[in-house]
């Protein structure tokens, strides 16, 4: 796409905002407003291609997503207004992106220090000859009552929680009615992509674009929209598909189908 | 002469190899935990420039050899050692250590994902210990001795940058947010 | 500066906490016996009024602990031995037996934290038993007769449900260990 598409598929992310920081990074940006929506559309068509990822997993990249999709569509059109948690949204995962930056660059201490000089405790004494030493609670029924626990604890098939779930779904809406005000915004402005002037801080990039490069810079965008709608409909299809259903159910939630 | 309270805690541990509370030191001396914890001071103090040191972690702690040995004793040790953490693994292990305790809940948030496989991974190697959070909401998750031990590091505040990074962390966390956002349910 | 000779052997003895000859010190460290006994003279006076003493007899050196300190090592063991087991250590026993026969990996596995300690407090407790496993890749555990005596039974396999327990542990062992089947374990 525009300012070349880096090649992503072949790395493997911790999550998406492992993802999103190496987009950055390799751009040689800083975090900010600007260069996320500069790498929007890369970390889409990333997205786009992870279908076979944990469905937990595409929830979390998906939601990140929409937050994307915001600050993107803030930067095409800047008179597009945004509500009060649209905004909190965006500055909320600028902070997270700081703060997970912060985590990766400390981790490099661990991983310097880990197994380099070694502080070994004592070998255990071979030599102490055991002493039977039984306990009162050890009968075959508290064995038997403490083996159960442990299967209940055992782990257990991926669920998503009920609020992750809750998102997803109230994401589609968003990103519906975030199509409508693109276009519409696109209506009532239309001059503002006539190319003559720039301006706002955020359309930098795209100062010297011509008319026919901002319709279609839009039109990518309004696909791009498109694609992580669909990508919610996976979810949400595939979460039905599995014990989540009955859960969803009793919490009253529209199902989209 | 009465023995000092820091050569009978070096026998303790000495004697019992691995972790002790301060608490179970007290009990066992029958003094007052202030007592012990001067004593460590002492004993710290007494082991530095020797083959052996004092770790000191969590109310725990533990006798090992010195960090500056380790091409010494991994000699002659015959125990596998896995150097081995992974991305995930740095990145788990850097919140739990530079926050000193973090729930799964603070974890998923910074990281972005749910961290549960990584987190039971780490526990199983033992680096780290985990404990029941308060109103029963689940983990939380803090470094455990063998985890300094295996970096050399006879304290966590010895960290590089360890006091502002924990400031950070917990000036991120502090800021009401929904963090439950992207974890999984636990 | 170069570590001093008695530095390194005090490191050693700690580490192996069981007796060294002086010939595998020289091994060791790469150096004569003569430049061994002459540091472990000097260890000896480092370690006078410690609570850790070198002990010497014929060609072996160890370090233990002082004489004097015995009484507290003695209220330590007896502790060790009385203590209640506690959660973890019944589920550690259950699993063993359950499974009759069961590694340390294993048991760290199904338990999805580490077992060293709890594992080691059940061998000196004589309710447990350890024997190398093939391959020297760990050890295998199972109950001691002596257990299985305590809680009227003759065999693991009069244990109550014991056969479904079992086939369900097998089950869980055999399951691919994938990240998506293990994020909600903490």
């Amino acid at each position: 796409m525009n300012e070349g598409a880096f090649t992503i598929k072949t790395e493997v992310f911790e999550g998406p905002l492992d993802l999103l920081l190496s987009l950055i990074e390799k751009r040689k940006l800083f975090i900010s407003d600007i260069s996320l929506a500069r790498v929007a559309d890369d970390y889409i068509s990333y997205v786009k291609n992870i279908g076979q990822f944990p469905i937990g997993m595409t929830a979390n990249f998906i939601l990140i997503a929409s937050t994307l999709l915001l600050i993107k569509s803030k930067s095409l059109l800047p008179n597009l207004s945004l509500t009060e948690e649209e905004q909190g949204s965006i500055e909320d995962l600028e902070q997270r992106l700081t703060i997970y930056k912060r985590v990766q660059d400390v981790s490099k201490h661990i991983a310097e220090k880990f197994g380099t000089e070694i502080i070994f405790s004592k070998i255990p004494n071979k030599r102490v000859t055991p002493v039977f030493s039984p306990d009162e609670d050890m009968t075959t029924l508290a064995m038997l009552e403490s083996m159960k626990r442990v299967m209940e604890s055992l782990p257990k098939k991926e669920v998503l929680s009920k609020t992750v779930v809750k998102k997803i779904m109230s994401l589609e809406e968003m990103i519906d009615k975030l199509t409508d005000r693109v276009q519409l915004s696109l209506k009532m402005n239309f001059s503002d992509f006539a190319g003559t002037h720039g301006g706002t801080k955020s359309s930098g990039a795209r100062h010297s674009a011509t008319r026919e490069e901002r319709v279609l810079i839009i039109v990518s965008f309004l696909a791009m929209l498109e694609l992580v709608k669909q990508g919610i409909i996976e979810v949400n299809q595939n979460t039905f598909s599995d014990d989540i259903a009955m859960e969803t159910q009793t919490l009253g939630v529209p199902h989209y189908q | 002469m009465e023995t000092p309270l820091s050569t009978k805690i070096e026998a303790i541990l000495f004697f019992r190899g691995d972790t002790v509370t301060v608490r179970k030191l007290a009990q066992y001396l029958e003094v007052h935990e202030e007592k012990i914890i001067e004593a460590l001071k002492e004993l710290a103090l007494i082991l530095s420039n020797r083959g052996i040191v004092l770790i000191q972690h969590n109310e725990e702690v533990m006798l090992g050899t010195s960090a500056c040995l380790s091409p010494v004793i991994e000699k002659i040790t015959k125990e596998e050692l896995s150097r081995d953490l992974g991305k995930a693994g740095l990145e788990t292990l850097a919140i739990i250590l530079y926050k000193e305790k973090a729930s799964k809940r603070e974890i998923d948030y910074i990281r972005g994902v749910n961290s549960g496989f990584i987190l039971r991974n780490l526990l199983i190697r033992g680096l780290i210990n985990r404990e029941e959070e308060k109103g029963g909401r689940g983990y939380i998750y803090s470094g455990t001795t063998e985890l300094l031990a295996f970096m050399g590091v006879t304290n966590a505040e010895h960290m590089p940058e360890f006091e502002s990074v924990k400031a950070e962390l917990e000036q991120f966390l502090l800021t009401p947010k929904d963090s439950e956002t992207e974890t999984n349910a636990c």
